[in-house]
């Protein structure tokens, strides 16, 4: 079982910006910032790791869609989100492999707000009627398009400095 | 006038073909009414057993729910889906229909009541039955239908395994009596019934006859949470009722083959006129046994397909097998 | 018959359950290709039931969305309240009453007691056992009396609110849940001679639809269906919420993750909420069961996230906030989703009975899967 | 799905069927020989009716919460089969009366005309709950996916609203539909169960 802090670490080194996040207010406990590449890395550590998925899914922001990830672990109180912006030409690589579980979630992803996986096996229309693949319906409009900052805690960039929070850890 | 030309036409004709044309119509009426009847009995009893009234409203305590379904399906629009193969749809309900209400010529209601004593009365029986399986492969093979053609091979493959411990448990009947004939076979247990001569074949026996007559635990061919309504998934209407009168009628002979076999057919507590009245006891053990039919089907789960078989072929048949042989063993000493 | 193109050796082909099957539970179509009654890979097709809660989510207010939660999962609403308010309490900082925590507890663990005896019918009706789920919706019945009495509905509740619950308990509702847990405990004998013992029912569910922890991690389940490989993981005890640290009670968890043992998993955790339920109505505190909240009422701005403990495993809200009382975007995770898409793997080369057997297994509302 | 997959199952044909008809607002037109007899007694028609009413075979067919209290008057405490409309058939073509209990959404609309269609003449519809009466609660602006209400796709004959409504009120339904056909009301039961 690792800890806290040599999974912070392994995380700065993939790399990846991380701030820890106060989890009575919040719910979950790290937030970790990544380019769309490293997002296969990010999973893979994870994994090994021994977090599970608990979703993947989007938020519609300026300038680009983030791709939000959240894992957990069974056998202690870590809650984990990534996040990472789509690629220019609004792409993503998949995890789908990494996570079979993704599979479906990269797909509803796909379904609300067009963004497509590369590499993902099966990209089909999940939960949309097939001749309706194209609606994206989750994808604001205009001025309902809020930019990225205006979503965030006002005071992220301040958290990353905090203490690393100990006794989170609960033994099964 | 026309009175004594009619009185003069029936004179003339011979009287065999009366005969045949008034059983013809007493058996007839009886498939329909012991369809209704057991019909009816199946949902009160379902509702008794699930803590509530059943059928209740139609009629006092609902005893005329099955006519009013039945006249309802009568009036429903009969269905051949555009895939199907048209005549083998429409052959299927009439071949699982009419072949039943043949067995009756052989079954004794009672010592005078009975149409035809052949002398290979349990073999007809037994082979009018087994025509069933066809009527269900041509319906399922004749709907055009996955599910249909599921239920279809179910059923056949399952006939087929339980008609061996079926015959073979039978067989051990006939070694004891020496005839085929169902009378002989009821008259020849006059002191002491074959349920107690032969308990492991009555039990073979009647696990096989619910197999047969595809009532749970053995209700693979229409397994509704598998197959949605198996063989018959398409058929709608009247067509539909005939599988059902023919289900019905099935498991009204493996109830009265049990009976005769095995419980002493018409015999019991003598009642005045018993030549005729002993079918007074004949039908109360048959519906007794009908009644532990209904009783099983919802109480247990259902079997899977290979289970089914295993236990046909592992068990039942062994079993029967041992116990033929003992049987002719005991009746050579 | 149509032959499938894939495998065309094998001569398999496509067999279509759904939308409209008794087994599916509602509106799951699964693409079968099979050969024989052998499948050879099934793929469950979902979105019969999509009806835009997140989309809705994130257009109406935080608390106009409230009635909507119930109607996601409606077997157990109460529990996607509870997830909903926990949400907005920890993002605005609002604690409810004590007494408030305890209702919440009582009537969530109900409940959750409702959507197993359905589970329990509707899973023996599956394997072709007609009657018992006249017995379970007899017991459920009670439950759905009692919850009517406190929060005016019979499935879909909308009894949480903010700050609190929307009706106060009474001394009917205790000794009518008292009674109720005597009724339900005299109950499980039965249920146990009946189902647990029966052997037909022990053949069709031992070592069927094996789960493997291993499994489990890989696609995200969560619930009963992961507390039958022996993983003792649960919202309630590893991110502890409302007061449920303040009960003693037990997970229980299975060996092998077939069926059998997500069966004894779900019927233990009734008796398991039981327990909590009977010590939560002995401590119920006195006091106020709302606090004092303001009628507009602003989101911080940011993100964040509630985990509860739903009948078929971990719920969670993902909720991100521009700084107004409307959601920028709601997501929501139901469990049912992670659970259903290891069907592929789990039912590959499998019987179609079985595959029914591992449909039931995962206790699926379609309607939570879809949103 | 995949193409192949497709044109092995003819899934396309339905769909646009339902999409216009939904956005034409239209009804389902059955075929004129479908619904015309060709002789008509007035007697046997009667009778034909009374026994309908008394045997509505419901299908099978949940959609969402509605569902759920549609079993629970199958069930053991409201217990439909006192009708004799407790016999669920699977098979859309043994049925009478199909239940639409739930939201219909462009994805299952044209599965649910498809199970019309499959269903044998007579037979009658009931939209239970608010959804299928009118969108419910999912008749919003941003609406992109919910058909607001059933009757768009397929003539219904009784709207029990609610949401969802209790088992009693669906039990008035089919009360109501049973008025519908034989133009008498008949009584509320006067059986009491045993409690």
């Amino acid at each position: 079982m690792t800890t806290p802090n040599k999974l912070i670490n392994d995380l700065r080194n993939l790399p990846a910006t991380v701030h820890e996040v106060d989890y009575r207010q919040w719910g979950y406990h790290l937030d970790v910032l990544l380019e769309a590449g490293r997002v296969r890395g990010f999973a893979g550590m994870l994994r090994a790791h021994r977090f599970y998925l608990v979703f993947v899914s989007a938020v519609h922001t300026a300038p680009a869609i983030e791709i939000i990830y959240q894992f957990a672990c069974y056998s202690r109180q870590c809650r984990i989100l990534g996040r990472a912006a789509v690629t220019d030409n609004g792409t993503m690589p998949t995890i789908s492999d990494i996570y079979d579980g993704a599979n479906w979630h990269e797909r509803e992803t796909r379904d609300m707000f067009g963004v497509l996986f590369t590499g993902h096996p099966y990209l089909e229309p999940l939960l949309l009627p097939e001749e309706e693949a194209d609606r994206k319906p989750l994808l604001k409009n205009g001025s309902a398009v809020k930019a990225a900052d205006r979503i965030r805690r006002p005071n992220q960039a301040g958290i990353g400095t905090a203490e690393p929070h100990q006794g989170q850890e609960r033994d099964q | 006038m026309g009175q004594a030309i009619f009185m003069e036409t029936v004179n003339s004709l011979p009287p065999e073909l009366i005969r045949i044309v008034v059983t013809a119509l007493v058996i007839i009426a009886f498939v329909f009414l012991n369809s209704l009847i057991l019909g009816y009995l199946e949902r009160k009893f379902a509702g008794w057993f699930q803590l509530r009234p059943g059928p209740m409203e139609v009629g006092p305590h609902g005893i005329f729910q099955l006519i009013v379904d039945g006249v309802k399906l009568l009036g429903k629009q009969f269905i051949i889906p555009k895939e199907a193969n048209a005549p083998l749809f429409r052959l299927a309900p009439l071949l699982a229909f009419i072949p039943v209400g043949m067995s009756f010529i052989v079954v004794p209601f009672s010592s005078k009541l009975q149409v035809r004593d052949l002398d290979v009365g349990l073999i007809f029986i037994l082979a009018i039955m087994a025509l069933n399986a066809v009527a269900i492969l041509i319906a399922g093979w004749g709907s055009n239908n996955k599910y249909s053609l599921f239920g279809a091979i179910r059923a056949v493959a399952q006939n087929v395994a339980y008609e061996i411990p079926m015959l073979l448990s039978l067989l051990s009947v006939v070694l004891m009596t020496n005839t085929f004939s169902m009378r002989g076979i009821v008259l020849a247990q006059s002191p002491v019934w074959h349920v107690i001569l032969q308990p492991v074949a009555f039990l073979i026996y009647f696990i096989a006859g619910m197999a047969e007559t595809h009532r749970a635990p053995f209700d693979l061919p229409e397994a509704e949470s598998e197959l949605t309504a198996g063989f018959h998934t398409e058929f709608s209407g009247i067509c539909f009722s005939f599988f059902f009168i023919a289900e019905y009628t099935n498991m009204f002979f493996v109830c009265a083959i049990a009976v005769i076999l095995f419980l002493g057919g018409w015999s019991g507590p003598p009642l005045p006129y018993m030549e005729y009245t002993g079918i007074i006891w004949f039908l109360l053990k048959v519906y007794a046994l009908l009644f532990i039919l209904i009783w099983v089907r919802w109480s247990f789960p259902r079997v899977r397909f290979d289970q089914l078989l295993n236990f046909c072929w592992k068990y039942l048949i062994p079993f029967s097998l041992v116990n033929l042989l003992v049987t002719a063993v005991i009746v050579k000493l | 018959m149509t032959l499938g193109t894939k495998n065309q050796d094998r001569h398999s082909f496509y067999l279509n359950m759904g939308p409209q099957h008794p087994s599916t539970h509602g509106v799951l179509r699964v693409l079968l290709e099979m050969e024989g009654e052998y499948i050879l890979e099934p793929e469950p097709v979902i979105g019969y039931g999509h009806r835009m809660q997140e989309k809705i989510g994130e257009s109406l207010t935080w608390n106009a969305f409230m009635p909507n939660t119930a109607r996601i999962d409606y077997l157990s609403a109460l529990m996607y309240n509870h997830g909903y308010v926990g949400l907005i309490e920890r993002m605005t900082g609002i604690e409810a009453p004590r007494r408030a925590e305890y209702i919440r507890v009582i009537t969530s663990e109900l409940n959750r007691i409702a959507s197993h005896l359905l589970w329990l019918g509707a899973f023996l009706l599956d394997l072709g056992a007609f009657t018992p789920i006249m017995y379970t919706f007899d017991d459920r019945e009670q439950i759905l009396d009692i919850l009517e009495d406190v929060t005016g509905s019979r499935l879909t509740y909308c009894y949480y609110r903010v700050g609190g619950v929307s009706r106060d308990v009474d001394g009917t509702f205790v000794e009518g849940t008292r009674a109720f847990i005597r009724r339900l405990r005299s109950r499980f004998p039965m249920y146990d001679d009946l189902v647990t013992n029966n052997i037909i029912f022990i053949k069709r569910v031992k070592d069927i639809a094996q789960f493997t922890p291993d499994m489990a991690m890989r696609y995200g389940a969560t619930g009963p269906i992961l507390r039958s490989t022996g993983i003792g993981y649960d919202i309630r005890r590893n991110e502890p919420y409302s007061v449920y640290p303040e009960f003693d009670f037990d997970i229980p968890v299975g060996t092998t993750g077939d069926c059998m043992d997500v069966y004894l998993v779900r019927v233990r955790e009734m008796e398991q909420s039981l327990r909590i339920i009977e010590q939560a109505l002995d401590s119920l505190p006195e006091g106020p069961c709302m606090t004092k909240v303001p009628r507009r009422l602003k989101l911080p701005q940011g993100d964040a996230s509630f985990s509860v403990e739903a009948a078929r495993g971990e719920l969670s809200y993902y909720l991100v906030s521009d700084g107004s009382d409307v959601p920028y975007r709601l997501k929501i995770r139901p469990p049912s989703f992670s659970n259903l898409s290891l069907l592929p793997e789990l039912c590959r080369n499998m019987l179609l009975s079985d595959l029914v057997m591992a449909l039931g297994a995962l206790d699926l509302v379609i309607p939570e899967i879809d949103r | 799905m995949g193409e192949e997959k497709k044109s092995v199952l003819r899934v396309h044909s339905y769909a646009e069927l339902a999409h216009r008809r939904e956005e034409s607002g239209g009804l389902y037109q059955p075929d004129a020989a479908e619904e015309q007899p060709i002789i008509r007694l007035d007697l046997v028609e009667n009778i034909l009716n009374l026994c309908r009413a008394n045997s509505l075979w419901p299908m099978t067919f949940g959609l969402a919460c509605c569902a759920i209290e549609m079993m629970c008057l199958g069930m053991a405490r409201f217990d439909m089969s006192r009708y004799g409309a407790e016999v669920f058939r699977p098979s859309p073509r043994q049925c009478d009366l199909m239940i639409v209990a739930g939201t219909v959404n462009r994805k299952m609309a044209p599965a649910l005309i498809t199970l019309y269609e499959q269903m044998a003449a007579p037979k009658w519809v009931i939209a239970m709950g608010n959804c299928a009466i009118s969108g419910g609660p999912f008749a919003v602006r941003e609406n992109y996916n919910v058909v607001e209400g059933v009757d768009r796709l397929i003539p219904v004959d009784v709207h029990v609203p609610g949401c969802p409504p209790r088992p009693e009120g669906l039990l008035e339904g089919i009360l109501k539909l049973q008025e519908k056909m034989t133009g008498t009301r008949y009584p509320f039961p006067q059986f009491k169960p045993p409690r």
